[in-house]
């Protein structure tokens, strides 16, 4: 009787894990029959290597590179930003805050995850760019800039909160050791506490970038709708992600190439993230520390 | 030393950074939407006029919607973390399977609205009611759930599993007594992770069909519905300016809404915490 | 199955609406409306986009459909495999106005070919100052916004001044949200932009219109202008597509009615243009004669027809 | 007659040989020590007794170990009947994060015993048993994880004799206390002994001295020399024992 | 009580059997000898083996002790003092067995008076006395009763030495008992032997009491001579 | 003149007295063990010697703790600079998560020297004196923690032992260890004593007994004994000694 | 090398020395009585204290090492065995230093013809023998000539035995000698006890080398017996 109960519930144990392999199946499978048709014709190759992405204007160009590029583009600012900043956070409220003051700030950190990420676009447009702009008068009015800026600071909670808890499990011990030698807190922090959690706060910049990779609405407002193959920060692009929001909300026929060009975008994003989660794994398998 | 010092006044100027980006994006929410926000704006229905709008069907969707993704998904997410922990082998399908759930949470929301749209809209034959929404958000949270709750599992020392395998226990009696209960506090928190980014989903809910003026609170799962997100979304991009105010009290209204998920969470969280310390 | 079923049963109270979100405001007004009419009945309203909403218009999954364009040939192809007919019905105008911020002192008016001249194709990368459009403007840097791609008012707006649709060129400033736009060129002293009437008039105190001469002299749009149509080429109608299935239920037939009585007044209040009010009376009369099928021949578009000569056409045919 | 017996027990973690051939034989209400050094596969050994290994995937192993006579191997037993008749104390205190009470009390309510009385009855007499009612009678709804490193352990012992086990595994008990809970759970075992077959795992020389009848010496998976506690310190038979308690080992 | 606590208790119990045996067995040989009670004296040599069995077993449960249960401190010193004690009652035993044999040797009984002249039954007395005091000063371990021996072992000691010179003359005097004297010469070396294994004895209880060390006492000069260079 | 000494040190952590008026006199080139019950207040008193308790905010100490005279308290000294002649290695071994070299080399590296024959040189010097350098002389680019228990604990060791200290501390160094590893880290004090001054806690006493020179036992805050090592355990002068040390406490 | 083992070693070397010590002890005294060298005897009660202070020294060593080093097995039973020995060794010192007293007392040497006739130079010759032996085999820590001594302790033990009728036919020829053979008898009794503590120590030796107990071998079930009812 209890062995019957034990195996069903097993059962439906995996019937649960398994949900998580069906979703993916079904993005595939969803992503894939449209892609399949997209590539019916288009070339593969030319969507690879081209560095025009034009399907909705009269002449079609299918080379999503720029949105990769806008992609990697804005993602990359967003780290730029949140990496320094979100560990520096991290490592201050760790090493140098004292308990009160952390058990307020990180709380207070962690709401700039929660808010809608329209507002932080509008933020970015109306508030961050003007500013940037009297700085740098060559900023255009919609710029990877200030959307990655933003976006990064939407990120800092998680490096910083996750890198915190990371921060935070590392052995008391091995800090007292650090101190034992005669470290300073800066050397403390960053040659012994930093690597140690090293795979903490991996998962956590994965997580971050992740997020920022997938990230839509402040892109689709801050940093315009142009897909351009460039890496300059100051100009406007596309997203992957924008693409794919513009088209499958807006006006165009959903049974024609333009719209099934958003399924290979997707299905570029995809893989995109599969291969960051793959050298993610990697990594973390690598620099994993283990303190038992 | 005075490196030392240099790095802590680096420091706390990095923590001001996201502080003061946080205090003037609340500053800038609050200034334009606070003097909306009364009893009518929450009571109302949606309207043309600004000044008439409330939120009354999109809060309640949004609720229903949460409640409903709550009960979906944590159950199916701490279920199929407790497979992934504590039976299944750590063999090559496990590795899969891990990188396939932090490959899922990489997916973009809309991504996860297409496949909704398709499954649950027509293929279940589910319409564009409020049970899909919850499945469509269910499944773009439930990796969120599974890291969190893994994680947690994890950190439950096994000389407490095996204190019970040794007492006589089965694997689901020590799983249900001993294991849930003793990483509940994180388990938690990764929950509350996965709502926070639920409530705030506008993108994916329009794609399976959420839509925009609902003049009814819904009163089934097979009900049509609108969510507050999405109506921000909405007043953000209508000309008048009027809405805008409107968008900015939602907002105030939405992130009420998830300060007081959060903050019965990180009560709860504590009060759990502290009973449970090793 | 249980959903097919439901749907039934709703459909004895409610009334789906789905599809632009640029006539999605007028739909809203009208259901508000409605609701004091006939409080029993369940009007909602989506914005899924023109796209999105024929593709559940054509799956049935819908009563009515917003459109800021023409059914297409394939959404038409996929409403009749579906078995789906409809009742195309114009309801109002949405004007695009062409605007420049207030910092700009240079620009009185813009003529369609100046501005073929800035838009098209060939522009891109090559017209970059404003001195190449017009030699009495300085040589100052040209920035450009209009709506995404993806949009049915860039489509338009390709078609009327470029003479195809999405024929521009690719390096402006594009953006789904036309309140971005707003933001954006408003600050921008070497910048124009176009997008729709109603977000210039809730934020006439940044812009400045830019009247647009389209062969009478420049005219500057407004409800006036552009309902008569003295505002050409850039004015655009705005569609509902009726399910004749549905419009067999009272309710449908009811708010359908209702909108067209109604969009003059209502379209005012969220910001669109209304048709002529003769204009609406012929559209009654299409609806009431269940007319199916769009106005627009295939390949044919709607730019630089009056609404009444196009609904004139269709009754003539 | 014995109350454990191990007949040349074979153990392999997948392709690793963890005990090789062992057998022996444990008279009941006797303390037996293993002692040895790290990784001779004293853990895996103790564990034989109530199947625990059972949970290591690639865990297989050959002979028999018999129970009052019964192979819990072979004979279509329930193990999980079985290992409620065998209790295992482990290294660190592991007390559930519940209150007293329902730390003694967990061993009755996952057998679906729920009467009261009962229930308050078997956990004050383990309680007691173990040397601890006194000290947490007036706090039995406290929550387990408040009392001290030696009152765990002691709790950890009685949630065991709550179950009424005629055996008891320990695996290093005292490694994590303090000298003076050390010497308590000692006295306790001492004194269970009257009642209860114990075999504990220590790396504590002194302690398998102090406390143990028998003391069973391994050695890369092998039994070296089982005898009677003084014989092993002070005169053991093998050279290799002999190395061991003498500390001139590797 | 201790598991430590309670094998100290045993062997502490075991330590009195042994004394008392031992105090019986000089009480009996020396009554053998005083009433030329041969089956007293095999008595005394049979139940030989019983003193030597206790040495055994109580040096064995000292050894076990030391290992087993690394007793520290007072009890440490218990243990050890246990150990110089057991063997000093073990030696103390030997010497009332070979008083017994010299008691068998001398079969007719000892010439009263001889044994008046050398103070023997003096010496009897004091022996006893101090084997009693000597087990209630371990039984109580209460130093004040160990502290009695030294006195009495003195007498001891004068009794030995006068001996000599005293059973010279008595042979002198008395060709005859020639064999009785060296007998009563012998018997008479044993029991101050006796006397020095109690003051062993004593001091042993007075070190594990008071942790002072009292052997040797005055000639510990050499003993720190001897520390230093190390 | 003595290497260390404490005079009169109170100690508050907030407002609980942790250290009652300890006066303590250090000889160079001796090992000192701390003994006493947990909690007594042994590790708090260790680290006053290298002010590893100012990196607690409720820590209020009083009194003098004197290095080779000079009041490391009083004197306007550099704290991490005086950390560095104060060499620690704790109860469990904690090795950086780096390489074997670079474990050794971080106290050099702080110090800012990267002169590589001389990281060199002084990471072998170090290993050596740590009995280490055989096992590990060819995988010096090896991970640290794939280094066993022992290993680690003497890697700690030589790490300490590479910025040159002229005392160690060592609280509670072996308690994580199997007694083998024990055995070879009592070995390394053992001959370490020649060029240092050691001070350890430890709450095996059999482990004071045998490295230490000198006893100091420890009760509620107080310094209730402090003599020689056989003193102590055989002949404590305090009646609350020998209860600890006979195991006759609490 | 581990402490423990140094510790050991240490102890070991001064058991040696004390062992050779001893061995001395007993060689001068009795050259000192048969060659009558006053000046030696006196010597040999001189370093009596040396051994005294020696028998402490490792007492209080084997002490130590019990508590702070705590030994097991073959350890332990050296440390055990070298307490006894130690012993053993210090009440052989005893012997010697009463001999010497002896010398003393029979200020004029002793009849080489009583000696003969004792065979005392005989029992000279084997207990000197019999302490080189037991003192190799503690260095070497070989039971082979540990075990020497039991052979040769027989002999002792004859003439002991033969002793007191051979000295009371003496003193019955030679009335005027009567002291030297009562000095004679106390010696030669004293001989045989120091015979016996080598036996011991030569027991102690195999019982550290071979854990075999030997001590009172023959009468081991009564321990047994004992042993049972507990
Ligand atoms: N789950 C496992 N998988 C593979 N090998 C294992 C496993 N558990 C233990 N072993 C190996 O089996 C051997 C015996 O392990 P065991 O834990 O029984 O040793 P032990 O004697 O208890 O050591 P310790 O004193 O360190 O606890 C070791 O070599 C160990 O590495
Ligand atoms: N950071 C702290 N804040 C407050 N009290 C503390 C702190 N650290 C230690 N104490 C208290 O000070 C006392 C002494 O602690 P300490 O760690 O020195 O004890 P210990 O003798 O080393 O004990 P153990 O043997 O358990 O390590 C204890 O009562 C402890 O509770
Ligand atoms: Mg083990
Ligand atoms: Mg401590
Ligand atoms: O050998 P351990 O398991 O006690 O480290």
């Amino acid at each position: 009787m209890q062995k019957i109960k034990e195996k069903s519930i097993e059962a439906f144990l995996i019937l649960c894990a398994s949900i998580t392999v069906f979703t993916t199946l079904g993005i595939i499978v969803i992503l894939s029959i449209e892609t399949f048709q997209f590539f019916r014709e288009v070339s593969v190759f030319e969507f690879f290597t081209g560095t025009e992405w034009t399907p909705l204007f009269a002449i079609k160009k299918y080379g999503i590179l720029p949105l990769v590029a806008g992609t990697l583009l804005t993602t990359l600012i967003a780290i730029a930003v949140a990496l320094p900043l979100g560990l520096t956070i991290a490592v201050y409220l760790n090493e140098y805050a004292d308990q009160r003051l952390k058990a307020v700030i990180k709380p207070l950190l962690e709401i700039l995850a929660a808010i809608p990420t329209v507002v932080y676009g509008f933020f970015a447009l109306t508030f961050v760019t003007p500013v940037l702009q009297k700085i740098i008068p060559s900023l255009s009015g919609f710029n990877a800039l200030s959307a990655g800026l933003v976006m990064g600071v939407m990120i800092i909670p998680y490096v910083s909160s996750l890198s915190e808890d990371a921060l935070s499990a590392v052995p008391k011990s091995l800090r007292e050791a650090a101190y034992g030698m005669g470290s300073t807190r800066l050397q403390t922090a960053f040659k012994v506490m930093l690597p140690a959690a090293s795979s903490g706060v991996i998962v956590s910049v994965i997580l971050a970038i992740s997020r920022a990779i997938g990230e839509t609405m402040i892109v689709a407002v801050a940093a315009g709708q142009e897909p351009k193959f460039t890496f300059n920060p100051l100009q406007s692009i596309e997203t992957i992600t924008t693409y794919i929001v513009q088209v499958s909300m807006g006006d165009v026929p959903q049974n024609s190439l333009e719209f099934r060009s958003i399924f290979a975008a997707g299905i570029t994003l995809f893989g995109l993230t599969f291969i960051l989660n793959n050298i993610s794994y990697w990594m973390k398998q690598k620099y994993q520390q283990k303190y038992e | 030393m005075f490196k030392d010092s240099l790095f802590k006044y680096f420091a706390i100027f990095c923590t001001s950074i996201g502080l003061i980006v946080l205090a003037l994006l609340l500053f800038d929410i609050f200034s334009k939407g606070l003097t909306r926000i009364d009893w009518d704006f929450i009571t109302n229905l949606p309207s043309r006029r600004p000044e008439r709008a409330g939120i009354l069907t999109a809060l309640f969707g949004m609720m229903w919607i949460v409640t409903l993704t709550i009960l979906i998904a944590c159950p199916i997410g701490i279920a199929a973390a407790v497979y992934l922990e504590e039976y299944s082998s750590k063999n090559r399908f496990a590795k899969f399977i891990e990188i396939n759930i932090s490959n899922l949470a990489g997916v973009p929301s809309i991504i996860y609205g297409i496949l909704g749209l398709e499954v649950f809209v027509r293929l279940l034959k589910l319409g564009n009611s409020v049970l899909a929404g919850s499945l469509t958000l269910s499944l773009l949270v439930l990796p969120v759930i599974i890291v969190a709750t893994r994680e947690a599992i994890k950190s439950v020392p096994n000389s407490l599993r095996e204190a019970s395998i040794g007492l006589g226990a089965t694997p689901w009696q020590t799983i249900q007594r001993i294991v849930l209960p003793a990483c509940f506090g994180s388990i938690l928190t990764g929950i509350i992770l996965a709502i926070s980014r639920a409530v705030g989903e506008t993108a994916p809910l329009i794609v399976v069909g959420a839509l925009v003026y609902v003049p009814f609170v819904p009163q089934t799962p097979m009900d049509q519905f609108t969510v507050l997100p999405i109506q921000i979304f909405n007043w953000t991009s209508r000309p008048q300016h009027g809405f805008v105010v409107n968008a900015a009290a939602g907002i105030i209204i939405l992130l009420l809404f998830v300060f007081l998920l959060n903050s019965i969470a990180i009560i709860l969280r504590n009060r759990h915490n502290k009973r449970v310390k090793y | 199955g249980g959903g097919k079923k439901s749907a039934e049963n709703n459909a004895a109270t409610s009334i789906k609406i789905d599809g632009s979100s640029t006539v999605y405001p007028l739909s809203e007004a009208v259901a508000e409306e409605f609701r004091t009419e006939q409080p029993n009945v369940n009007v909602t309203v989506g914005e899924s986009g023109t796209g999105g909403g024929f593709k559940k218009f054509s799956r049935g999954e819908t009563d009515i459909s917003d459109a800021s364009r023409p059914i297409t040939a394939e959404e038409m192809e996929a409403c009749k495999t579906a078995g789906i007919n409809f009742i195309e019905l114009p309801v109002a105008y949405d004007g695009l106005a062409v605007v420049v911020s207030k910092q700009n002192t240079f620009i009185d008016h813009i003529t369609v070919a100046e501005l073929k001249k800035l838009w098209e194709p060939a522009a891109q990368g090559t017209v970059k100052t404003w001195d190449q459009i017009r030699s009495s403007w300085p040589k100052e840097p040209i920035n450009l916004y209009g709506p995404g791609t993806a949009s049915g008012t860039f489509d338009y707006f390709t078609e009327a001044i470029c003479g195809k649709k999405g024929a521009s060129r690719g390096d402006y400033t594009a953006s789904e949200d036309d309140n971005v736009l707003v933001q954006g060129v408003a600050n921008d002293k070497g910048g124009l932009a176009y997008f729709g009437l109603s977000y210039f008039e809730s934020n006439s105190d940044k812009l400045k219109l830019v009247p647009v001469d389209g062969g009478n002299g420049p005219i500057a749009p407004s409800q006036e202008t552009v309902s008569n149509g003295t505002y050409a080429p850039l004015s655009r109608p705005m569609f509902i597509y009726v399910n004749t299935k549905a419009v067999e239920r009272k309710e449908v037939q009811g708010f359908v009615k209702f909108y067209i009585e109604n969009a003059e007044k209502l379209s005012k209040d969220v910001g669109s243009v209304p048709l002529q009010s003769n204009e609406y009376k012929m559209v009654l009369s299409r609806f009431a004669a269940k007319t199916t099928g769009t106005i627009f021949t295939e390949g044919k578009t709607s730019v630089g027809m009056s609404m009444a000569d196009l609904l004139n056409k269709q009754e003539g045919k | 007659m014995y109350k454990l017996e191990a007949r040349d027990i074979q153990l392999y973690y997948g392709q690793k040989h963890a005990l090789k051939g062992i057998s022996m034989a444990i008279k009941p209400n006797t303390v037996t020590a293993f002692i040895g050094p790290s990784g001779c596969g004293k853990s895996t050994f103790l564990r034989c007794f109530n199947r625990m290994n059972d949970l290591i995937d690639t865990c297989r192993i050959e002979g028999e170990i018999l129970i009052d006579g019964r192979d819990i191997y072979k004979d279509r037993i329930n193990v999980v009947d079985h290992r409620k008749k065998i209790g295992m104390v482990f290294q660190k205190p592991n007390p559930f994060p519940k209150s007293i009470f329902e730390n003694v009390a967990y061993g009755l309510r996952i057998n679906g015993i729920t009467h009261k009385k009962f229930l308050e009855e078997t956990v004050e007499r383990s309680l007691r048993q173990a040397a601890l009612w006194d000290e947490v009678k007036d706090d039995l709804k406290k929550s387990a994880l408040a009392l001290s490193g030696g009152q765990q352990q002691r709790l950890c012992i009685a949630r065991t004799l709550a179950v009424e086990p005629s055996v008891i595994l320990m695996d290093e008990p005292c490694s994590a206390l303090d000298p003076i809970s050390t010497a308590k759970v000692e006295e306790l075992i001492h004194e269970l002994k009257n009642k209860y077959t114990i075999v504990m795992v220590t790396h504590n020389m002194q302690q398998a001295a102090r406390v143990s009848d028998r003391t069973a010496f391994f050695y890369l998976g092998e039994l070296i020399e089982y005898d009677d506690t003084p014989t092993i310190f002070t005169n053991p038979a093998k050279e290799a024992t002999q190395n061991y308690v003498t500390g001139r080992f590797g | 009580m201790t598991h430590l606590e309670e094998e100290l208790q045993k062997l502490y119990l075991q330590m009195i059997d042994m004394a008392n045996l031992v105090t019986g067995q000089i009480s009996k040989c020396l009554s053998a000898m005083l009433e030329a009670d041969q089956d007293l004296a095999r008595e005394v040599i049979f139940n030989e083996k019983r003193v030597n069995a206790y040495e055994l077993k109580i040096d064995k449960d000292c050894e076990n002790i030391f290992t087993l249960l690394n007793p520290f401190a007072q009890d440490m010193r218990f243990v050890f003092a246990t150990l110089k004690i057991n063997s000093n009652f073990e030696r103390i035993g030997d010497n009332a067995e070979g008083i017994s044999h010299y008691v068998l040797l001398a079969d007719k009984g000892f010439d009263k008076s001889l044994l008046k002249f050398c103070r023997f039954e003096e010496m009897v007395v004091t022996v006893n006395e101090m084997l009693s005091d000597v087990t209630k000063a371990y039984i109580d371990k209460d130093p004040k009763h160990a502290r009695r021996v030294f006195q009495k072992d003195s007498i001891l000691d004068e009794i030995n030495k006068a001996a000599t010179d005293l059973l010279a003359n008595y042979i002198k005097e008395n060709p005859g008992n020639i064999m009785q004297a060296l007998y009563l010469l012998t018997i008479i070396r044993k029991v101050e032997r006796v006397g020095d294994h109690i003051t062993n004895i004593a001091e042993e209880i007075i070190f594990y009491m008071e942790a002072k060390v009292l052997k040797h006492g005055k000639k510990s000069h050499f003993f720190e001579e001897m520390d230093k260079p190390e």
